[in-house]
């Protein structure tokens, strides 16, 4: 089964305004840089994002809300970014916050086929608003509904060309569940590899939540917070 | 005289015990890493995706694939294992972290937290620590024991959003150590030099004070 | 003449599309394995936990680590993928599987299906059959047009505790194919030298006959 | 983090009669032969068994069925064992069947903290008796509950001393939710390795999950139907 597509702007070429993407990463690690630099010089615009993050100024999801291709964005946390502040505080993006447990549960429950859950996070605050609320094991849960996507945009470490995918290290994070649940997925990796290569037993998201897949270039990897000893 | 940031921090770490999974936020609990006794197991979780977070990268190894919650390169150890974010959060939920330690804007004698927004002026988001608060067995907030202007972050009601309620167990800041009760607040232990009443009179709700109140020993 | 077992699956296997994942159930719909079309690329999912199920091992090679759904020994194939079964349902439950092949005891003209259960006689248990017929998008059934007794199979109603409702979209017997349409059993095929009337007379419902209808070719 | 203890005798010491334990394993694939042996011997009783199927007449859990130490089954196939039939059938056995994707996502659900959740499987069937019907996407889904338990007795492949485990192949199955859901969770392995051993990328469950651990002995791995060419 081959997914293989040739690169970034052929894999998100049928996307389209007003749709609903899943773009992968926690900060900027496990990013799909190449799709979201052929979004911005597709220009397609009104998206609503499912990111955890929304990037920085000049990187990430930043990129595509400097060009104000972003309607809607569904985050847990948009700490270090000053463009999308003054876009949610001048009401040209609209932002929902959620917590992060809570948005990675429903992203996985939107591809498990699972419409809605109970959670005990968020109970008690503005979150809960207007959800139902449900006595378990004594303590107050509130009924969240799952997210998909018409496109999740995910970032693995190898592929193969069935969409077998591995991620490396802290950049899984929202990949892997992201991937489970757009109507299409895509998939840019580091490292594709023919079918076979890949130890059936370590496959971290099986082929079939992946309908396309390619090699990404010149990755950047940037460190928002580069630490040392 | 009140502790610095290092010393909430070590002080925090005599709460640790032999075989924790312990989740650190940003800020002063990242510290408390550094004050882990020699000898004892404590495993650091990481919400990105990291059981056994190890210390932060020699110059030139950072990797931009291993970061931690905070977005700060780090390193792994023997023994850690990796994963995605809904089973980092699965983990969480589902209680088998031991400790959680985190910031705090406002703690309520009922153990209400306040931590995530300032309406108007900061909308960075809550991030994990909803997820946090809402699941852990043991909450401990870090923080000062009053805000820039004086003014008690210890009080009966949060001003500020919630984050989550009946949550905190413990509170260390840099005056006294305070336990979160079916009553309320209860001092138990004074920061060296620190007076309960300087304590009471930098807190916005009663205190229960029951006896002698032990200065902290490091 | 009524089709055979394995001409049942051999017509199955003509709805195969190339890219397509496959759930073949225990008896008939497994055969369907053997006929899929030269360079045709689909993928067999087997829900206790593989993507890919390869033939049958060689003599001596089984492996009690690698069964499929009905617990035979099996061998994977370049590409495949083990995983765990709450990852397996999410694929099956969350639409993931383009198409399931399974037995029954009973099929309505509204495509419920009942096939799990036989009141005081068997109870060995739904397995997976709930999940797959509740959320795979095209659920075709393979059976015998009658039981052992020449009583339809395909009736109007099901008398047999049910697996699931308004879910089965085709029906492959030995003597017709059959679509469930919103109006009811819709003759599309039927068996080489099998006449529309001896249809009629072994099922249970009404049948739309639309026009000329067509044996099946092999 | 030293999680190992000497073997299954000492790893299942503290199971009491009247426990609830999940057990891991599809047909006799994965199963934990070591334990069930070990809880044989120590005659403990009045069990309720979350257990995908139920062992065969003389295997698995069939061997606990034989000595009646299982009060109660919650499974979703249980074909292959005719004392199982006898006992239910007779009324000395309690047994609830799930279907498999609900079981092993109610177990799941239980590790995940997450008390109920929405499925579509066994909408107007028996199943559905008594439980809460809502529509979503234009389809009526039940609503099912987490299951915990005392103990869940898992199979793994490899294992390290602080608890990180790697199943093999469809040995899988059950094993890694199960893992997840049990206020103990136990684990024997084929092979027992030193903390560092196994690649932090390709572990199946995270030692959190896991309590205690041993390398099992004398794995018979019976299989049910061997099929060959």
């Amino acid at each position: 089964m081959n997914k293989v597509v040739k690169n970034a702007a052929e894999a998100i070429a049928d996307i389209q305004n007003g749709q609903t993407l899943m773009l992968g990463g926690f900060g900027l690690s496990g990013i799909p840089e190449n799709c979201i630099t052929a979004m911005v010089e597709k220009e397609v615009t009104d998206l609503t994002c499912i990111s955890n993050n929304a990037g920085v100024d000049d990187f990430g999801l930043g990129l595509l809300l400097k060009k104000h291709q972003i309607k809607k964005m569904i985050s847990s946390y948009v700490g270090e970014n000053k463009e999308f502040e003054r876009q949610m505080l001048s009401g040209e993006l609209e932002v929902e916050l959620n917590p992060q447990g809570t948005l990675a549960e429903r992203i996985r429950a939107g591809g498990a086929g699972i419409p809605a859950f109970f959670v005990p996070a968020g109970y008690g605050t503005e979150v809960a608003e207007g959800k139902e609320v449900r006595e378990y094991n004594g303590k107050p849960h509130i009924l969240e509904e799952a997210l998909v996507a018409d496109f999740s945009i995910i970032k693995a470490w190898k592929g193969d060309k069935a969409g077998n995918l591995i991620f490396r290290h802290t950049a899984n994070n929202f990949n892997q569940p992201m991937g489970m649940a757009g109507k299409i997925t895509i998939a840019e990796v580091d490292e594709l590899v023919e079918v076979g290569e890949l130890d059936p037993n370590q496959i971290h998201l099986p082929g079939v939540f992946v309908q396309r897949i390619f090699q990404g270039v010149d990755y950047e990897k940037r460190i928002e917070f580069e630490t040392t000893r | 005289m009140a502790l610095d940031k290092t010393q909430i921090a070590q002080r925090i770490a005599q709460e640790l015990q032999d075989g924790y999974y312990v989740n650190l936020g940003i800020g002063i609990p990242t510290l408390v890493a550094n004050y882990i006794p020699e000898g004892m197991d404590v495993v650091l979780q990481s919400e990105n995706g990291l059981l056994g977070i190890g210390p932060f990268p020699e110059k030139g190894k950072a990797d931009a694939d291993l970061i931690n919650a905070g977005k700060q390169t780090v390193t792994y150890l023997p023994g850690s294992a990796f994963f995605d974010s809904s089973l980092s959060f699965a983990m969480i939920r589902g209680g088998h972290i031991d400790l959680t330690v985190l910031g705090a804007f406002e703690v309520t004698e009922n153990g209400d937290i306040s931590s995530w927004k300032i309406p108007g002026k900061m909308v960075k988001g809550m991030g994990g620590a909803m997820d946090l608060v809402a699941a852990a067995k043991n909450i401990i907030v870090a923080t000062t024991h009053t805000d820039r202007n004086g003014n008690p972050k210890l009080k009966t009601k949060c001003d500020l959003p919630l984050t989550g309620v009946n949550c905190v167990k413990k509170i260390v800041s840099d005056m006294a150590v305070i336990e979160v009760t079916d009553k309320g607040f209860k001092l138990l232990e004074r920061a060296p030099g620190v007076s309960v009443e300087e304590i009471k009179n930098a807190t916005g709700a009663a205190l229960i004070i029951d006896g002698e109140i032990p200065e902290m020993t490091f």
